[in-house]
C-alpha cells in the first residue's frame, strides 16, 4: 500500500505533496498532463497577498519553485496519468499511457481543481467561442493567439485578468460586457485594461455570436435592472473570439465517487465536499484542497494544500500533534488573511459553514 | 404537495413495475399513490441496459419457454404502440438481439437448442454462423462462433420508459412521492391497512409491493433474492445495426450488452461475488469490477480498444427460485398484493402492469397470472448459499 | 500564410518551439512543432473547426482547452474522439476532422 | 456618451493619494488602490516606510507623504499595477509620470508616444524620459514620460505611435 497519493498537480496538490514529503511521508503525485503545475503556469500576472503568500510574484514562477521543491523532497510524480476512480478503502484506479493499474493508499488528496462554467447564447457553440481560461491556456502555455479581436464576457477577476493578458499577447479586446451594473472583480485589474483602451460595458450582455462556421462577429446590447435586453440598444461588433468568464465549478467527480458528503454553496461554485479544518472529507483518509473544496484562488489553494499535507504527516505519525498544530495554525492564519475584506469575507463565511456542517455530522 | 393520510391504492416502489402498474390502475379510475424510497428508476429499473429479450436463458424446458413467450410476445406487441399511448418516446428500437456462442461447445449446443425452440413455438429465432454474425455486428472479434438471433428483440431506454409510465400515471391523477421510505406495512386482524413511512402514515384499501429485490424486506414470507450486477458504459459510438446481446465468457461470466439510442454501449454482468445477502444491495463498485467489465469489451470487440468508459454502476436484480416473478395476493393477508421478483423486467413490465390492473379491477386478467402465484413460495424459506452467483443459481434451479 | 503563434511576449519572453515536424490533416501535409497540442497547432494556422456534430452537423472547436469538455475531439490515427487540446502532435500523425461520432475500425 | 469610471476625482479621496501640496512640491508616489484586497507588497518593499498597510492586511495603503522620495520601487511590485510616481517639479512646463508597462514593443528613451488617461483616451503627446529594464523587475518595465503640467493628474497610460514591426 502506498502512503499518500495526491490527485492533481496544481497549487493545492503540489503543496499537499510538498508539505507531507517535508516530514518524510512517501508521496506519489498524479497528474493527467505532461507537466505538473495545474493552471499556475498560465497565471502570468503577479499574485496579491503578503510576502508569506508570495505576493508580487508571478504564478508561473510560483509554479516553478513548487516544482523544484517537490523534486528536492523526493515527491514521485506520475505524469500523463489519469485517475479514473476512487473506491472504497482508498483504492484508486489509474491509467497511464501504457497500462491500467489499481493502487491503494493510506491517504488520498483530491486536488482536481475546477472547470469553467459555460454560458449559453445563440452561437455559443461556434468555434471561436471559448472559456477565458481556455484562451489563457492557448496564449500562455501553447503560445497561440486565440483571437485578434475579442469580446470578453464577465468582469470577474478572470475576465479582467485574461483581457489584460490578451492585450499582452498582442490582441485587441474590443469590449468587455458585464450583466451586473458594476464591475465584479478588482478595480485595479479593471483600471489596467481600461487605460489600455478596453471598453468595460456594465449592464450589457451578449445577444449572439455569429459567423459561418466560426465566429466573425457578435451582437451586444444593454440590459435593464431585471437583466432584460433593452430593445434598440443592440450593437454589432466585429470580433473573431468570444471569451466566457462567468465563474468556475469544482471538478468533484472523484469525491462523489469516493462517497464524500456534499453541501450546496452557489458562491463557492456549487456542490462542495464537506471537510474538516484539516481538509479531510467525510470519508476518512480522503482529503480535498484548492478549488475542488470551493472556488477561490491559487494562494488559498496553496495554504489548503499545506494544511492537508501537515494533517496527513500528523495522522501517519511523522510529526507530533503539537508540531502539527503549530504548523497548521500558520496556514489557518494565512487563510484567514486571504479571506479578509469585502472580496474575502463571503468566502470565509461559507467556509465556516462547511466546517460547521462537517462538525455536526461528526458529533452524531 | 401535502403528504396524504389515506388513499385507495398504495404502490411501493417507483421502478418500472410500480409505475407500470400505477399507470394502468390510475387509468382504470383507481386512486393511486406511488411511494419510492429513493427516486424513480433508482433500483434495477435504472441500472440495466434496456434489453428487450423475449426469451433469454438456454434451457430446453418446453413449459418454461412457452410460459415466458406467452407474456413477452404480448409485451412486444404492446411496446410497438406504447410510446404513442404514453405520449413519451422511450427510444424503443427493435434492432434485433443476439445470444452469442463464445466456444465450440456452446455453438454445438446452439445447433440443437435453436431447432428445439423453434419447434416449441418460438418461430422467430434464427441460428446464425460466425460469418453471418459478423455481418450483423461487424465489430465482434474472432472469439465468436455464432449466435442465436431474434430480429424482433431490441432495446429501449429504461429510464425513459419508467418515467413515461410515471408521467402518464400522473395524468390520471396518480401521485408519486419519492424519498419516501416504507418503514413497515401495517397489518391488523389479517388485513393490510396502511403503511408507515418516514413522512408519515398512509391508510389504504390495497397495498401493492412492487419493490422487486427490496420486496422481501417488507414481506419476508415471500423469498426473493437480490443479485448484484455491474455495468460499464462507453462514450457514444456510431449506431451498430444489430445490437443487444448476451454471451457467456469462460463459461461463467454471463453478461449482456446494448447500445443506447444516444450511441453509448453498455456492458453489464456479474460483479465480484458478494459474501452475504445484504452485500447484494451494495451499489458502489470495486475498481476490479470495472477492470473486469472493460476486459470483456476487449475480448469481444476488435477495434474498440480505444473507446472510453465514461460511467459505471452496480445494481440489484431480483431472482426467485424458479426464475419467474411473484404476482398476486399474499396468502392469508387481505389487501396485500405483490408484483416483484423480475429478473428481466424490460421484456415483461408493461404487459404485467396491464394484466395486474385487469386482475385487480375486473378480477380476471386477459392472460392468466397463475404461473406467478406467490403461493408457490409462501413461507418457504429457501436456504440459498450465503454466496451465490449465476452458476450456483443455475445449478440450484436445475436440481429443483 | 498567417501564423498565430506568439513568438515574443512581454512576460514570457521568446517562445521556444520544438522541432518542426509534419503531420497530416485530412490527408494534407501540415507543419507543427514538437510539444504542441494538435488543436493549438491547427488553430495557429486558422483551422478552428475540428469536428461536426452528429445530428445537425454543426462545427465545433476548442472550448475548454484543458481536456474536460471534449468539444475538440478529432479522429487521430484512426481512433475517434481524441481530445486534441491535450494530445501532443507527433511526426507522421494522421488527424481527421471528425464527422459525428466518427468511424471505428473493424 | 460613455460614463467614466476611472477619474482623478474618484481616486484622490483615498489614503494612497498625495495631497495637492505634496504633489506640487516634488516627486511622489500616487497609489490608486481603492479596495480592501488582502495585499501589501508596496508596504514591504518601501525602504522608508512611506507606505503603510498594517493590520489587517486589507487596509488601504496609506501614504506617509513626508517619508516618500518618489524612488518608485513600489511601481513594478504592485500586483494591481496601481502605483505611479508623479514629479510636478520636472521643469517649468512639464511634469513626469512613471508608470508600469507590460506590453511589447517597449518604447525607447526619447521616443514620442501618446499619453492616455485612465479610460484609455488620448490626452496629449508625451516624451519618454527613461525606460527601466523590465528584466530587473521581473518583466515589468517602468516608463517615465514627460507631459504638460496640467495633465499630470490625468495621464496614466501610453500608446506607441510607431506601427508594430
Amino acid at each position: 500500500m502506498e502512503e499518500v497519493m495526491v490527485v492533481g498537480g496544481g497549487p493545492a496538490g503540489l503543496c499537499a505533496a510538498i508539505e507531507s514529503a517535508r516530514y518524510g511521508v512517501k508521496v506519489i503525485l498524479i497528474d493527467e498532463n505532461d507537466m505538473p503545475g495545474g493552471q499556475l503556469f498560465k497565471q502570468i500576472h503577479r499574485f496579491f497577498g503578503s510576502a508569506q503568500h508570495r505576493a508580487g510574484i508571478r504564478g508561473y514562477d510560483i509554479g516553478n519553485s513548487l516544482l523544484s521543491e517537490s523534486e528536492k523532497l523526493g515527491v514521485r510524480v506520475l505524469l500523463n496519468t489519469v485517475v479514473w476512480g476512487i473506491f472504497q478503502d482508498n483504492f484508486l484506479g489509474i491509467k497511464t499511457e501504457k497500462e491500467t493499474k489499481i493502487l491503494q493508499a493510506k491517504k488520498i488528496v483530491v486536488g482536481t481543481g475546477a472547470l469553467e462554467n459555460p454560458l449559453a447564447f445563440p452561437g455559443w457553440t461556434l468555434p471561436g467561442v471559448m472559456g477565458a481560461g481556455a484562451a489563457q491556456t492557448m496564449m500562455n502555455i501553447q503560445r497561440v493567439l486565440p483571437g485578434k479581436r475579442i469580446l470578453m464576457i464577465g468582469s470577474g477577476n478572470v475576465g479582467l485578468i485574461v483581457s489584460y493578458q490578451l492585450l499582452q499577447a498582442g490582441a485587441k479586446v474590443v469590449a468587455l460586457v458585464e450583466a451586473l451594473p458594476k464591475i465584479s472583480g478588482y478595480l485595479v485589474h479593471a483600471a489596467k485594461i481600461s487605460r489600455a483602451g478596453v471598453q468595460i460595458l456594465t449592464s450589457h450582455t451578449i445577444v449572439k455570436a455569429d459567423g459561418k462556421g466560426e465566429v466573425k462577429k457578435a451582437v451586444i446590447a444593454k440590459i435593464d435592472e431585471n437583466f432584460k435586453m433593452i430593445k434598440g440598444t443592440e450593437k454589432e461588433i466585429k470580433v473573431d473570439l468570444v471569451c466566457i468568464a462567468v465563474g468556475l465549478r469544482p471538478l468533484d467527480e472523484l469525491c462523489w465517487m469516493a462517497g464524500c458528503q456534499f453541501t450546496y454553496i452557489p458562491s463557492l461554485g456549487g456542490f462542495i465536499p464537506l471537510h474538516s479544518r484539516d481538509m479531510e472529507t467525510t470519508v476518512s483518509g480522503i482529503y480535498v484542497a484548492g478549488d475542488v473544496s470551493g472556488i477561490e484562488e491559487a494562494s488559498t489553494a496553496i495554504e489548503e494544500g499545506k494544511l492537508a499535507g501537515i494533517a496527513i504527516a500528523e495522522s501517519l505519525g511523522y510529526i507530533s500533534k503539537k508540531e502539527a498544530e503549530e504548523k497548521k495554525e500558520l496556514s489557518w492564519e494565512s487563510l484567514r488573511e486571504l479571506r479578509l475584506g469585502s472580496f474575502g469575507e463571503g468566502r470565509q463565511k461559507t467556509k465556516d459553514l462547511i466546517l460547521k456542517q462537517y462538525n455536526s455530522l461528526h458529533k452524531m | 404537495m401535502n403528504f396524504p393520510k389515506s388513499t385507495d391504492v398504495i404502490i411501493i416502489g417507483g421502478g418500472l413495475v410500480g409505475c407500470s402498474v400505477g399507470y394502468q390502475l390510475a387509468k382504470r379510475g383507481r386512486d393511486v399513490i406511488i411511494l419510492e424510497m429513493r427516486n424513480l428508476a433508482s433500483g434495477a429499473s435504472g441500472r440495466n441496459g434496456g434489453m428487450v429479450t423475449q426469451l433469454d436463458g438456454r434451457d430446453k424446458n418446453k413449459e418454461a419457454i412457452l410460459n415466458r413467450l406467452n407474456y413477452t410476445r404480448e409485451n412486444n406487441k404492446m411496446l410497438a404502440g406504447l410510446a404513442e399511448e404514453l405520449s413519451y418516446d422511450f427510444e424503443y428500437n427493435r434492432c434485433g438481439g443476439i445470444d452469442i456462442a463464445c466456444s465450440e461447445e456452446e455453438w454445438e449446443y446452439f445447433k440443437k437448442l435453436v431447432p428445439f425452440q423453434k419447434e416449441v413455438g418460438d418461430e422467430e429465432v434464427i441460428l446464425v454462423d460466425k460469418q453471418q454474425l459478423k455481418d450483423l455486428c461487424s465489430l465482434l472479434s474472432d472469439i465468436v462462433w455464432g449466435a442465436r438471433y431474434r430480429p424482433t428483440d431490441g432495446t429501449l431506454n429504461p429510464f425513459k420508459l419508467n418515467i413515461g409510465f410515471a408521467l402518464a400515471a400522473k395524468k390520471y391523477k396518480a401521485k408519486v412521492f419519492t424519498e419516501t421510505k416504507i418503514e413497515k406495512i401495517v397489518i391488523k386482524h389479517g388485513t393490510a391497512i396502511g403503511v408507515e413511512t418516514n413522512n408519515g402514515y398512509i391508510q389504504a384499501n390495497l397495498i401493492i409491493n412492487a419493490a422487486n429485490a427490496w420486496a422481501p424486506l417488507l414481506i419476508p414470507e415471500i423469498d426473493i433474492l437480490p443479485l448484484r450486477q455491474v455495468a460499464v458504459v462507453t462514450e457514444r459510438i456510431p449506431e451498430l445495426p444489430v445490437y443487444s446481446f448476451e454471451a457467456i465468457i469462460d463459461r461463467q461470466v454471463i453478461f449482456g450488452s446494448t447500445q443506447q439510442k444516444s450511441g453509448n454501449l453498455l456492458v453489464g454482468g456479474l460483479g465480484t461475488q458478494a459474501r452475504k445477502r445484504e452485500d447484494h444491495y451494495k451499489e458502489d463498485l470495486s475498481p476490479y469490477e470495472i477492470e473486469g467489465s472493460t476486459a470483456i469489451f476487449n475480448i469481444l470487440f476488435k477495434g474498440l480498444g480505444d473507446v472510453n468508459i465514461i460511467r459505471s454502476w452496480a445494481g440489484t436484480m431480483a431472482f426467485t427460485a424458479d426464475g419467474l416473478p411473484c404476482i398476486g395476493p399474499i396468502p392469508q393477508i387481505q389487501g396485500l398484493y405483490i408484483v416483484a421478483g423480475f429478473s428481466n423486467g424490460m421484456a415483461f413490465a408493461p404487459i404485467i402492469g396491464k394484466l395486474v390492473a385487469e386482475d385487480l379491477t375486473q378480477g380476471k386478467p386477459s392472460i392468466t397470472l397463475k404461473p406467478f402465484n406467490p403461493e408457490r413460495f409462501y413461507n418457504k424459506k429457501i436456504s440459498w448459499p450465503d454466496s451465490y452467483n449465476y452458476t450456483v443459481l443455475a445449478e440450484f434451479l436445475e436440481r429443483k | 500564410m498567417k501564423d498565430l503563434r506568439i513568438k515574443k511576449h512581454p512576460i514570457l519572453g521568446e517562445a521556444k518551439f520544438g522541432k518542426k515536424i509534419t503531420i497530416f490533416v485530412d490527408g494534407k501535409k501540415f507543419s507543427a512543432y514538437e510539444g504542441e497540442m494538435i488543436a493549438s497547432a491547427l488553430y495557429a494556422k486558422g483551422i478552428r473547426k475540428l469536428r461536426a456534430t452528429s445530428k445537425f452537423k454543426e462545427p465545433r472547436g476548442i472550448f475548454c482547452a484543458i481536456g474536460r469538455c471534449t468539444d475538440c475531439v478529432m479522429t487521430v490515427n484512426g481512433v475517434p474522439n481524441i481530445r486534441t487540446c491535450i494530445t501532443p502532435v507527433q511526426s507522421g500523425m494522421r488527424v481527421k476532422t471528425q464527422k459525428g461520432l466518427g468511424k471505428w475500425k473493424k | 456618451m460613455k460614463k467614466k469610471i476611472f477619474t482623478q476625482d474618484y481616486y484622490k479621496n483615498f489614503p494612497g493619494y498625495p495631497s495637492k501640496e505634496r504633489l506640487a512640491k516634488a516627486r511622489v508616489v500616487v497609489i490608486e488602490c481603492v479596495q480592501d484586497i488582502p495585499c501589501n507588497p508596496c508596504e514591504t518593499i518601501c525602504p522608508r516606510k512611506a507606505i503603510v498597510v498594517g493590520k489587517p492586511i486589507t487596509n488601504l495603503p496609506r501614504l506617509i507623504e513626508e517619508n516618500c522620495t518618489g524612488c518608485g520601487r513600489c511601481i513594478p511590485i504592485c500586483p494591481g499595477l496601481a502605483v505611479f510616481v508623479v514629479n510636478n517639479n520636472y521643469n517649468d512646463k512639464e511634469s513626469t509620470i512613471s508608470l508600469p508597462y507590460e506590453f511589447l514593443p517597449l518604447p525607447e528613451k526619447g521616443e514620442e508616444v501618446i499619453a492616455l488617461n485612465r479610460e484609455g483616451e488620448k490626452v496629449c503627446r508625451a516624451k519618454v524620459i527613461s525606460v527601466l529594464d523590465p528584466e530587473k523587475n521581473n518583466r515589468t518595465a517602468v516608463i517615465t514620460i514627460a507631459v504638460p503640467k496640467e495633465y499630470s493628474g490625468e495621464v496614466r497610460g501610453i500608446r506607441l505611435i510607431r506601427k508594430n514591426p
